[in-house]
């Protein structure tokens, strides 16, 4: 195939079918070439995370997918293709000036009106100063009670949204709790006073969009009540029909109460995992 | 309990049920062991060298080329179904995809694996691609192989990764992301590799000048084999993944795919077939008439050595080209999931027989005046190997199904996700 | 002008003995190999036997020395081998195998339909201390390595060697003569340069008598065979050609033998 | 200038860069492929000096003249040699392999006794007690030689006998020493001059006599030829290598041959077909044709064709008085074309397979064919350079291989010609190796050695002044300067070749028409008659179906 090799002569064949092989070969190579250039580009463009997050978001069950605006009963039906991203929402400000008829009604959670809720059942709640205060929703603490180990964040590091805030491990399952903003850490709580991150964003949250893509008012009780639901039919024994979602309060430490039921499942539901 | 016994749930793409780890394993051990037989029985005949087969001067190609064509044909389903759905936008057969590429793979590994043993220099692979003969048909079989296998293991990839505990890698998942855009490139040059060494695979016999049973008049530099293997491969590519999804379906006992699909294929391998069935009777009929009596051959004296009589020629084209392709595309029968699937058994057996007649019969039919007809049966060795692949097979697929998302609806359909 | 090496073998006067085998084998280094069988033995030349399908008095043998026929057209295991291990030489026509170049994937094998190739199914051995007996001009091949008449190149080198020597371009004929010719007692294989009009040997290749076998095939080998007997020039067909013409010719056959 | 470490980073990866686009690297890499060729384990040939070296063939009697490729020292190949008279450039096919022969795994190298190790004094104390103790009968199978009458002497010194397994053709022949009296071993085939040759079983083009000589014959005068000058008509039962190339085959029952030539010898003397008068077959035609499975016209056809061309010479294979008693009716005994007398001398041996009581000891020639078996219950001393197996042999003696010790070669059976060639050792053989004229001379130093009798035969030779002497090219003996020159011309490969035969040197008497033969006749396969064959014919037994293995061959 090169010189001063014996007994190899070229011919038009030979040319003609390396440079098809040849061919082949290079476009194989590109391929593979571009998608890790791609990649690396990604990375360097901090996107990866909401890559992630979208592929993530592509798996999950068309349940766990519903508009915030179908949750309020602004809409009948209708799937979230935004992967939960309000804030680029182009339909978000047609559906919002619609009129909620989620009845609201006690959920036997504690849900304040002064904060916002993301999907991985974290709470964001504004401080004096733009600093945002992030925590586990009323839900987690009840599934979860007291986690046997918490892995926090490096004070100063950056979070993405969606990006795994905090690592929980519970009866030797992972917990990863999705980060529901993005922004810098300045401050963490510690066992005691409950676990909590403080954020400060990089949007500004007086940023009338800043927030917008976190869940408020009648939109937690639509959420909450299906995700009971849901709970509910994961975690009901086998031969018992389902109950219905009535709200039935939930007894701290679920994981602890009912050792049996398939939590990996449950919690990887609950946190957005796939 | 369930997290103190061994599990590998973790592992298993949430929300499919699969059975219990002990189980799995269980399945998998018999074939494991078939799979170490085999490559005991490989390692003796690298080391003791090809002796250690049956082949000999005159039947210089045995068992391992016939497995060689045949499993490179029914894995023609892989790059036929890239094609359909990346080429020709046939979404419906989206959930098929998967299965099509890991068969594909299993399919080529397994072939390129034999084909390493029944070299007599394994040493010299490469020589072939250092001082190639651009007139050879195995030049080309060789270099196309090559690459398509690369193409498989790429297609493989976007699939491996999505495993749900790689997954979690973000490099992995984008990695995956940005490939599995440029799939469709691969699906393109798959296809035309594969088009490419199908043909070749055929035009291997079909340039043997000194083999008249085998020896076909054709276009260009391309004998007619060449474009009826590609024909029967696609044909019956389809058929082969309708099998094994059912086999599947069996074993695990769940529906993993409508049954439209399966009506789908069953269509387009039926139609295909059927083309098949009338170009290689005119075929037949030209190499009996001209091209074998032209180089002195009469045809009747390829049919008079039992047990490769004439009905091996009507087993071929009518019972096992015709029939099923009737099958698979009349409404009636394609509706009846039993009469669908054996209607696929009997195009896969077809193509077996087709491989079959062409590699071992040519070998065993006299050339010279002199010569007498030739029997061989494969030695144990040859046989393990060729188990081996069986089992190799097996395993592989049954990993993939346990712990990648096979069946499950792949991303891209339901929402698009704004690339970069 | 470059020549082209070829045999014509007068099949009336082979007897069968096995001399041109026996010359060949140790000529080049052939190994007698305990193991080998008649169908995975080394035999570049191979006597092979065939009669007129008659039984009792009518029934008639004729040998036929089988060894590559160094096909000149289309040479069917140079079109197909991968890696160019085969290759027809333009100065001599002699169709060249290059055993260190050899894959061994034995397809030149399926290509020949003389069967003249052979394979190396086993590492080359001798009884004790009888390598010492091997010739030297010729490398013994390995395992898994396809070999085959290279109508006996070492001595085609020591002529042009010898031609050199004397400062010839061309070789003298009578220095290159290969071992089965050389060994035939009864003179049977005739070797010479069938381009060469005026040579011997294709002088006979041109007689009515001469024949190929399988000569409509069109490879256009250089080996020819010669018989005064019709049902053994019919031999140069397949048999559907040859069993109808051995039946009259068979028929001839007898009043020749008794007039 | 000063050189940074920096600077030669750059020049060497530069270099590494350019040696790229140089051939060497590629070149390197496509060498690894004749690399991968020669693995240690693979046996190749040793190089070395390469000289051609002339000799004759020992193997067996018929002499033929051989060409020996010498490298390093050692025999690579053997040849023809086309000017040899006899041989005429042929060998039998066993021959191409024979420089093989020496390496063969059976060869033997050490003595043995009754199985066990054991040693040449043991082996000569033992045969000296036998020798004082009673008679020991020497047997030869190539008697002629300078070893055999080493051997002859030996024997009749010490009042034992000299006895010979003589060659199938040599006894073919034996018929007419009775009723001529002139000893077989006297006695040869014209076949350069016979126009009509009718073999009975005998085959002629398949190891009958010194290959060359009638396959040459054939081939010029008869191959192929519808009406050729020499007519071939083979007898056989089978469609025999011979017969299947004849001009014409009779196939009759099997060892039905005597009665053939008794029901032909009947014909031709019925119809006055033959100048010759005398008694008459008491066979017969009508059983004769019985006997044999031929209709009567078939064998006055038979008769007709034999004698319409003359002369014509019958061929026996092994003793058959009939089939010779046939010669005598043809006119064949004593006439060209016929059966001549080819030398005044010629002795009457004694042949080895009568019974022989009250032996004390055998000492067998390593040159007698293994499977002989003396019917005797002597000690048995059996000399051989290779092992056969199956011996009965008390004692098993290494004899020299093929070139490994100087021989002379005398006239070979079936010639019409004296000839006298030389063998010189052209390797040295083993340590520990001796043959049966060396025993017998270490036992009795009075015997002349080998070396000092081939001497003077020669310097005879020359003083006869007759004869030609054969090398490159052919010169009368007579102008030879010196028998020094003649004898170092025969060591070079020369043949002496005497006159030819005169006609009718000999006449025979046929008093009454000789019984039958006794028993079938023997079965010659070939004149091969070492233990042995060279691997590369087994090799070529197993690989082709051209020649079926000889069953009493366990090589």
């Amino acid at each position: 195939m090169f010189p001063g090799i014996d007994g190899f002569h070229w011919t038009a064949g030979h040319v003609v079918f390396l440079s098809l092989f040849f061919a082949v070969v290079m476009t194989i190579a590109a391929t593979v070439v571009s998608a890790a250039q791609r990649t690396a580009h990604a990375f360097r463009k901090k996107r990866a995370i909401e890559f992630c997050w979208k592929s993530d978001f592509a798996e999950l069950p068309e349940a766990e997918r519903r508009c915030r605006h179908e949750l309020a009963g602004r809409v009948m039906s209708r799937t979230c293709d935004n992967a939960f991203d309000c804030r680029h929402c182009e339909k978000y400000s047609q559906f919002a000036v619609l009129p909620a008829r989620g009845t609201v009604h006690s959920l036997g959670l504690d849900y304040p009106e002064d904060r916002f809720y993301h999907r991985g059942h974290t709470w964001v709640k504004p401080e004096e100063g733009g600093i945002l205060t992030v925590g586990l929703d009323a839900l987690a603490e009840h599934v979860i009670g007291c986690a046997d180990s918490v892995k926090m964040p490096e004070i100063g590091s950056d979070l993405e949204i969606n990006e795994t805030a905090w690592r929980m491990k519970k009866n030797g399952n992972e917990i990863r709790v999705r980060a529901p903003i993005e922004g810098k850490v300045v401050g963490i709580g510690g066992p005691e006073e409950g676990w909590f991150l403080k954020i400060s964003p990089r949007l500004s949250a007086s940023d009338p969009v800043a927030l917008r893509h976190l869940l408020r008012g009648p939109e937690v009780y639509g959420w909450i009540s299906r995700e009971l639901e849901r709970l509910q039919m994961q975690l009901r024994a086998p031969d018992t029909p389902p109950s219905l979602a009535d709200g039935g309060v939930l007894v701290p430490g679920l994981m602890d109460a009912v050792p049996e039921a398939n939590w990996d499942n449950v919690l990887a539901e609950t946190f957005l995992e796939v | 309990m369930a997290s103190a016994a061994l599990t590998d749930s973790r592992w298993i793409t949430r929300g499919e049920e699969r059975t219990s780890l002990s189980r799995f394993l269980l399945w998998l051990a018999p074939w494991t062991v078939l799979l170490a037989l085999g490559a005991y029985a490989a390692g003796l005949c690298l080391y003791f060298g090809l002796n250690q087969t049956n082949m000999d001067n005159r039947f210089a190609f045995g068992l391992w080329i016939f497995l060689d064509l045949g499993i490179i044909a029914l894995g023609a389903g892989a790059f036929f179904t890239g094609f359909l759905v990346y080429i020709l936008k046939r979404a419906e057969l989206r959930p098929i995809l998967n299965t099509a590429v890991v068969v594909g793979f299993i399919c080529y590994s397994g072939a390129v694996g034999i084909l390493g043993i029944d070299v007599g220099q394994p040493l010299r692979f490469w020589f072939t691609f250092w001082h190639p003969n651009t007139h050879s048909m195995l030049t080309e079989v060789t270099f196309c192989i090559t690459c398509y296998l690369l193409v498989l293991c790429l297609e493989y990839i976007p699939i491996l990764l999505r495993n749900r505990q790689l997954r979690k890698l973000p490099s992995f998942l984008v990695f995956e992301h940005q490939l599995h855009k440029l799939v469709p490139v691969l699906a393109g040059v798959g296809t035309l590799l594969s088009f490419f060494h199908q043909g070749s695979l055929g035009g291997l016999y079909g340039v043997l000048r000194g083999r008249p049973f085998a020896f076909r008049q054709g276009f260009f530099i391309w004998p007619s084999t060449f474009f009826l293997f590609i024909l029967s491969a696609i044909a019956t590519g389809p058929s082969f993944l309708m099998l094994v999804t059912a086999t599947v379906e069996k074993v695990t006992g769940r529906r993993l795919v409508p049954q439209e699909v399966f009506r789908r294929l069953g269509f387009i391998s039926g139609s295909l077939l059927a083309i098949y069935v009338a170009a290689k009777s005119i075929d037949t009929l030209i190499w009996l008439n001209v091209t074998s009596p032209s180089v002195g051959f009469a045809p009747w004296q390829y049919y008079i050595y039992k047990p490769f009589g004439t009905p091996i020629l009507f087993v071929e084209i009518v019972l096992l080209g015709l029939v099923p392709a009737f099958l698979l595309t009349y409404r009636k029968t394609a509706m009846r999931r039993g009469w669908l699937l054996s209607a696929a058994v009997l195009a896969c057996a077809g193509v077996l027989l087709n491989r079959f007649v062409l590699t071992v019969q040519t070998l065993a039919v006299p050339t010279l005046p002199f010569d007498e007809f030739l029997q061989y049966t494969p030695s144990w060795q040859e046989v393990a190997s060729f188990g081996g692949v069986i089992a190799y097979g097996v395993i592989i697929y049954s990993l993939s199904y346990r712990y990648l998302p096979m069946f499950a609806p792949s991303k891209g359909e339901n929402t698009n996700v704004s690339g970069d | 002008m470059s020549a082209r090496y070829g045999m014509v073998i007068d099949l009336d006067r082979c007897t069968g003995c096995g001399s041109c085998m026996m010359a060949c084998a140790s000529e080049n280094n052939v190994p007698p190999l305990p193991q080998a069988t008649a169908r995975t033995g080394l035999t570049p030349m191979l006597v092979r036997k065939a009669s007129n399908g008659m039984e009792g008095g009518a029934r008639r043998e004729v040998f036929i020395p089988i060894m590559c026929m160094h096909c000149e057209h289309e040479t069917p295991c140079v079109k197909v081998c991968p890696q160019q291990a085969v290759e027809v030489d333009k100065a001599t026509g002699i169709v060249m195998q290059m055993p260190q170049r050899c894959l061994g994937c034995r397809y030149c094998m399926t290509a020949c339909p003389y069967h003249a190739r052979y394979f190396n199914w086993w590492d080359p051995a001798w009884p004790k201390g009888m390598e010492k007996s091997l010739n030297p001009g010729v490398a013994s091949r390995m395992r898994g390595v396809v070999e085959k008449c290279n109508m006996c190149h070492a001595r085609l080198h020591t002529a042009k060697e010898k031609a050199a020597a004397a400062g010839k371009r061309e070789i003298d004929l009578a220095d290159y003569v290969p071992a089965c010719v050389e060994a035939c007692p009864t003179g049977a294989i005739r070797f010479g340069n069938l381009a060469d009009p005026n040579d011997a040997a294709s002088k006979e290749a041109r007689s009515p008598e001469a024949f190929r076998l399988l000569a409509r095939i069109g490879t256009e080998p250089k080996v020819y065979y010669k018989s005064k007997e019709a049902w053994v020039r019919a031999l140069a067909e397949s048999k559907s050609g040859s069993v109808p013409e051995v039946k009259r010719v068979e028929a001839g056959h007898a009043e020749v033998q008794h007039g | 200038m000063k050189v940074s470490r920096r600077d030669l980073l750059v020049w060497s990866a530069g270099a590494a860069a350019g040696l790229i686009v140089t051939p060497v690297p590629w070149k390197l890499l496509d060498d690894t492929s004749i690399w991968s060729q020669n693995w240690p384990w693979i046996p190749q040939p040793t190089r070395g000096p390469v000289e051609m070296k002339q000799s004759v063939c020992t193997l067996c009697p018929q002499g033929c003249g051989m060409r020996v490729r010498m490298a390093a020292g050692w025999p690579v190949g053997v040849a023809g040699v086309s000017s040899h008279p006899v041989s005429r450039g042929a060998l039998c096919p066993l021959g191409f392999g024979a420089h093989q022969l020496n390496w063969h795994p059976q060869r033997l190298k050490t003595v043995r006794h009754r199985g066990g190790a054991s040693a040449w004094g043991d082996a000569q104390a033992a045969f000296a007690k036998a020798c004082k103790e009673g008679p020991v009968v020497v047997i030869d199978g190539y008697p002629g030689r300078a070893a055999s009458s080493m051997l002859e002497s030996f024997a009749q010194k010490h009042d034992g006998g000299y006895r010979v397994v003589l060659s199938a053709e040599t006894r073919a022949l034996t018929p007419y020493e009775k009723w001529s009296g002139v000893p077989a071993s006297a006695l040869g085939y014209d076949l350069e001059n016979a126009k009509t040759i009718v073999s009975f079983g005998a085959p002629l083009l398949d190891g009958w006599g010194a290959p060359g000589r009638f396959t040459r014959l054939w081939a010029e005068r008869a191959a192929g030829m519808n009406d050729p000058q020499l007519r071939l008509i083979q007898v056989d039962e089978s469609l025999s290598r011979t017969a299947s190339r004849a001009w014409q085959w009779v196939p009759v029952r099997a060892s039905a041959e005597s009665a053939l030539a008794a029901g032909v010898a009947r014909v031709l003397l019925e119809e006055r077909l033959v100048a010759w008068r005398g008694p008459m077959p008491s066979l017969t035609l009508a059983e004769a044709a019985e006997r044999t499975g031929l209709s009567a016209d078939a064998i006055r056809d038979l008769a007709r064709t034999i004698v319409a061309r003359t002369p014509a010479v019958a061929i026996g294979n092994g003793i058959d008085p009939e089939i010779a008693a046939l010669n005598v009716v043809l006119g064949a005994a004593a006439t060209p074309g016929g059966i001549v007398r080819r030398s005044k001398r010629g002795a009457a041996y004694v042949p080895a397979d009568a019974a022989m009581p009250s032996v004390r000891a055998a000492l067998i020639d390593a040159s007698v064919p293994w499977d002989f078996a003396p019917q005797t219950d002597a000690e048995v001393f059996r000399f051989a350079a290779w092992d056969g197996g199956s011996s009965r042999a008390d004692w098993l003696l290494p004899a020299p291989g093929f070139l490994e010790e100087l021989m002379d070669v005398p006239t070979a059976p079936t010639l019409a010609a004296e000839t006298y060639a030389i063998a010189p050792s052209l390797t040295k053989p083993p340590a520990e190796v001796q043959s049966a004229a060396q025993f017998l001379g270490g036992i009795d130093p009075s015997l002349t050695p080998v070396d000092k009798i081939i001497h003077s035969r020669c310097g005879n030779l020359f003083h006869a002044r007759a004869g030609t002497l054969i090398g490159r090219e052919a010169t009368p003996v007579a102008k030879i300067a010196s028998a020094q020159a003649l004898e170092e011309q025969l060591q070079k490969g020369a043949v002496w070749v005497g006159e030819a035969a005169r006609p009718g040197g000999w006449r025979c008497e046929l008093k009454e028409w000789p019984a039958a033969a006794s028993g079938p006749p023997e079965n010659l396969t070939a004149t091969w008659s070492a233990p042995v064959l060279p691997p590369l014919a087994t090799k070529l037994y197993q690989e082709s179906s051209l020649r079926e293995m000889p069953a009493r061959r366990n090589a």
